[in-house]
């Protein structure tokens, strides 16, 4: 039988699961000892394993990257938290300049085991500063991992083999996603980081969606079904390493290929997996197109903001179009049953 | 007469967002809301005392900032609805207010960020030799943050002339003061800097306008220098949305109590008198309601909105 | 008669006139009113201007980041300089939640006219923290104009038209450049961000290289003229906006390209190349080629550090190597001389 | 006998550290090198007092502090060589040192990096009821950066079993810290963080290395808690680099005078006396060619080396 857990509560279960065979994790974040506990995924943990193993921080996010990194070298495994990306913007210089670096630097002798959860996505009116979703900033640093799982199944295996990996690894969660509910096996598991997952196998295009939209691909593959179109959906699970060759055996196939980035394009994952393609010499007759945020920071109206994201319709149309050469705008007549709880400010 | 001008300006502020929460599970406001209530008095205090010229920064929770220092109303209202006539277009919302022309230049979600730039903002004041002030509101929670204190260092350097408001209530969200600094000595740690700075502790309206009038008369006789005011306040709602929030405990109502009873728009009101106070009253109830309906009224803004305004030619 | 000054003479006077001419230009930095003056760039700039307009800063680049946005607010100019790029990734807050976004996020109402100098580039021995050049992480933020030219007189156009840009502008200067030496006409003049340009002609492969790189790309031309390679030479000056239309037509022309980045390659300005002329559906039989930094922090030794970056040489065996499908190492017989001298440390 | 531990300690820094001058020219170094020629007795005087256990951070001008602790010299020269034998494999350079065996924790080029840095380390220690203590060295520098407020803080918050030391040589690069901060008064500013603080203002090394014995005292004890000591002193040397620069103006010669007079090493020379002075300087001069020499006979690493060391397994 199946045990279905939400995304939310896989991250919880995986966090409980490694604090409770390694007294060397520990948690730290603004905010994950409070009521609201990180959206649940840290709810209850102090009471569990106590306030040296859980705390809340000074508004200091540099710094307390620094302490987490301290900690790592003295051979703790800090799991800390951002419930918004932009924050990591203040932590550059510690995870970039320090975390990337230090094992490289020193040759060899330290290690950093840190992971760094933060969290992205829309809501409704965040706006500029509270919508960000920049892990193609990481992806050029060597030396950091980045995973962003779309499902609870990859969500708890790839944060458990992130408290393990033995070096900085960054995992990004999509708000939207803490609502997805999926099958979770109870014991700890590991996913690797650095193996895409085939979401969906199909024959006549391939979609990758970073994050959440993966889901969004799931859905615009239903949404093809109605044309007949058999889309393949490939979530690449680690943004670096990057498992390339799964997404590269898929074009083979298909022909096609759409890669929709939860990121603005420009330099992001959907140009890298672009680049990397066309250097292993894929087919010439392969159609290739990115997807991603507007070039523009997020605005608060909805008016607008719903034109800043991509979605499920938007993903079909493109592969309609890409498919048929056409510039019709095609629309899907069944209207999708939202999966996920829609969200619901405010946060 | 000062009280009748602070009450004014405190009703307003306090049934604005009392309207807001109000009408906000209708979904018409899209826009994490952060409330001002219980706080309100320090914006009032502050803004009373300033100048047309003198420039404010404010938070996220901005909106007793912008509308004490004279920012457009409606304006306002519509930015909340995301609608086209807002301050920002509708592109920045709640946490995005600004008003140009009455000195409110922005405020940000990002906590900290409006330190350096409201010095920078002063410095520029200082190079042009204006009269004018930077006041820069912020929060006790961003003092934890490497930017204040390379803001305030700069200021402190410079001589500048920025007044800092700490609007000290205790909480960053849920998190206490004692799980984020030693001890509470906030204004300690800033004269090592090299400025003033004082607390005044009882929220009163008067103390932090006289505090900011004193200030202001100092840099009219030519004594630049920046100066710290902190104000120890309290937060009544939710840290956002329009709820009250003592059964999440992370803080109790008894604790609350003091604030509730030492509410500044109270003790005004009772100062004024029924006739005056009922006058400044229906004034203001009849501008909010025009406002609410303004923003009602207002568009969204057209999908091309989208790509402007990330330039300036 | 051409008039010869190096980058360095020509930074500096870009940044003399341009304070002559508008008072509200200031320049700051660590460093800049110091005996060394930014490697010249800022020397004299104090006693010419005074300490209100050229000041040292505290050690405070986040800070430091935010006082001159906020004086561009009150409709200051500021020239904000870091002596390397890596300090930056102490000022990301500053740039990106506030500097891109604060424009758009009050729709309109507000401008930064801020310069952001920065400088990059190799000497020797500097290592993992003092030679990196991470403007990909830029060029995914809109809001942020970047360029890194690579002549003198680019140097000097490029930069007046930052100072005079209502916007936030990275200018990324290479260490190696400051002694390339070329014509600089006296008067201000202004060269357009988002206009490439095209460093020489060629018509058998075009060669893209960003900052210094077009120099050793100059350099692979001339080792590649002696087996008869006519290469194209493209400078992008501008990375954001990028003006992909110069290097499409020269594409559409050579069927060769090499993108060289300085900088790490994943999710780099090469990736986004590929990727946009992928999207613009360049013709099928066209070869691509990125380069960049290896994958790794820079080391210092310089047994490695030598095998780190990319150069003339290896560009011109990548060159020989895609037009001859061949495998074989082909190395230049001729050994230019070096028209920059040598970076001799420490700095 | 104390002042002969000192002295062979310093000693041996300023000797390995002169050498080094003097072969700069050669280029077999190609690594900047930030010399602690003046300041060496502030790790000394630390250092001596620490147990093996005890963890070190410094900064890239960290020579001193790295052979202070322990750190193997023969690695700390093939590193500035860039040799495969080097304590970082030749991947660091003269920045970035690291023995941690001796626990050198690794010294950093960003400044202030290390000071969180540190402060995490001894938040595990205390973690793992450990009787360690870490030492966090910086500059005066470091007080500038928004790390230090955040890093100290948060010691001072969870009372960590950490020292700072701030190296006060009055200048970053060419900048005298006038041009920071509006005044220098570092300790009374660390003490509003909720910390003992203190300065000493004459380079003595015996006051140093006490201060630091009283504090691991106090940590034996259970006394648990952060102390910052503030040393001034002065750099002798340019700031990157084998030469002098008092030429270059921004500093003069008379400021120097009185660190130059109040050498530590001069001093414990004489109270040591020739016969022992000269055993100790025979033995440290030896072991300095020997060094050398295996620097200069260790291989350069290959090439496939450039690849490793990214990731551990
Ligand atoms: C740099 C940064 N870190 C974290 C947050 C998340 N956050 C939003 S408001 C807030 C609390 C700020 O507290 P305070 O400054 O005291 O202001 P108050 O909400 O009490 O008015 C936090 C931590 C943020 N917006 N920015
Ligand atoms: C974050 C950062 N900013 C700037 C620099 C450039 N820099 C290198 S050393 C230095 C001076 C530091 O001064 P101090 O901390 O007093 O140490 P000292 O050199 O005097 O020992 C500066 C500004 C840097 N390495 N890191
Ligand atoms: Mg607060
Ligand atoms: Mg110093």
């Amino acid at each position: 039988m199946q045990r279905i857990l939400s995304y939310s509560e896989a991250i919880r279960e995986a966090i409980v699961q490694e604090m409770t065979q390694n007294p060397s994790v520990i948690v730290l974040g603004q905010g994950v000892d409070d009521p609201k506990g990180i959206l649940g995924t840290t709810k209850g943990l102090v009471d569990k394993f106590g306030s040296e193993r859980v705390f809340d921080t000074p508004l200091a996010e540099d710094g307390m990257t620094g302490v987490a990194i301290g900690a790592a070298l003295a051979g703790l495994r800090p799991v800390h938290t951002h419930i918004r990306m932009d924050f990591v913007l203040l932590a550059m210089n510690q995870l970039i300049n320090m975390a990337a670096k230090m094992r490289y630097m020193f040759g060899g002798e330290v290690s950093i085991p840190i992971v760094v959860r933060s969290i992205i996505g829309k809501s409704w009116g965040q706006g500029a500063q509270h919508s960000q979703s920049i892990y193609p900033l990481f992806m050029n640093i060597p030396g950091l991992k980045i995973c962003a799982p779309s499902t609870p199944y990859d969500a708890k295996g790839c944060l458990i083999q992130g408290i393990r990996d033995n070096n900085p690894v960054l995992f990004i969660e999509h708000r939207l996603l803490y609502y997805q509910r999926g099958h979770v096996p109870t014991e700890g598991y590991t996913v690797p980081l650095g193996k895409a997952r085939i979401l969906a196998k199909g024959k006549d295009i391939t979609l990758v969606g970073i994050s959440q939209m993966a889901i969004e691909c799931l859905r615009a593959r239903q949404y093809l079904k109605e044309i007949h179109i058999d889309a393949e959906v490939i979530d690449p699970l680690s943004l670096s390493p990057l498992d390339i060759n799964t997404i590269l055996d898929s074009v083979v196939k298909t022909k096609m290929l759409i890669v929709i980035d939860y990121a603005w394009m420009t330099c992001g994952a959907g140009a890298e997996i672009v680049a990397q393609l066309i250097e292993r010499n894929i087919p010439r007759d392969v159609v290739i197109k990115r997807m991603g945020f507007a070039s523009v920071p997020c605005p608060t109206t909805s008016a607008l903001e719903q034109h800043f994201y991509p979605d499920a319709k938007e993903i079909a149309l493109n592969a309609y179009q890409m498919i048929f050469s056409d510039k019709k705008a095609w629309q899907p007549i069944t209207e999708l049953q939202a999966e996920e709880v829609e969200f619901k400010g405010p946060f | 007469m000062l009280a009748e001008k602070f009450y004014r300006s405190l009703y307003r502020i306090r049934r604005i967002e009392e309207e807001i929460a109000r009408i906000y599970h209708t979904d018409k406001i899209k826009s994490p809301v952060h409330l001002s209530i219980g706080q309100e008095a320090i914006s009032v205090g502050v803004c009373e005392a300033l100048r047309p010229d003198d420039i404010v920064f404010g938070t996220y929770r901005g909106h007793a900032t912008y509308l004490a220092k004279g920012g457009n109303l409606e304006k306002m209202i519509a930015e909340l609805y995301g609608k086209s006539t807002g301050c920002s277009k509708g592109k920045g919302g709640s946490m995005h207010l600004i008003d140009v022309a009455k000195g409110v230049m922005g405020t940000s979600a990002i906590v900290g960020t409006t330190i350096p730039v409201s010095v920078g903002y002063s410095y520029a004041l200082k190079y042009r030799k204006s009269n004018s002030i930077v006041v820069c509101f912020i929060g006790d929670g961003a003092v934890d943050e490497g930017a204040f204190h390379e803001g305030v260092n700069f200021a402190a350097l410079k001589r500048l002339p920025i007044l800092f408001v700490c609007e000290n209530n205790h909480y960053a969200i849920h998190s206490h003061h004692v799980s984020r600094r030693n001890s509470d000595n906030i204004c300690e740690r800033v004269q090592t800097y090299g400025m003033q700075a004082e607390c005044i502790d009882d929220g009163d309206i008067f103390r932090i306008y006289d505090f900011t009038n004193n200030y202001i008369k100092r840099i009219m006789m030519g004594h630049i220098a920046p100066v710290f005011l902190e104000c120890i306040t309290y937060r009544w709602k939710e840290h956002v949305g329009p709820n009250d929030d003592f059964h999440l405990g992370y803080r109790t109502k008894d604790e609350a109590e003091y604030w509730i009873q030492n509410d500044q728009l109270k003790k005004l009101k009772s100062l004024l008198g029924a006739d005056i106070s009922s006058k400044i009253e229906s004034a203001v109830d009849l501008e909010t309601k025009n406002a609410f309906e303004f923003a009602e009224k207002s568009d969204f803004p057209e999908v091309k909105e989208l790509y402007t305004d990330l330039f300036k030619d």
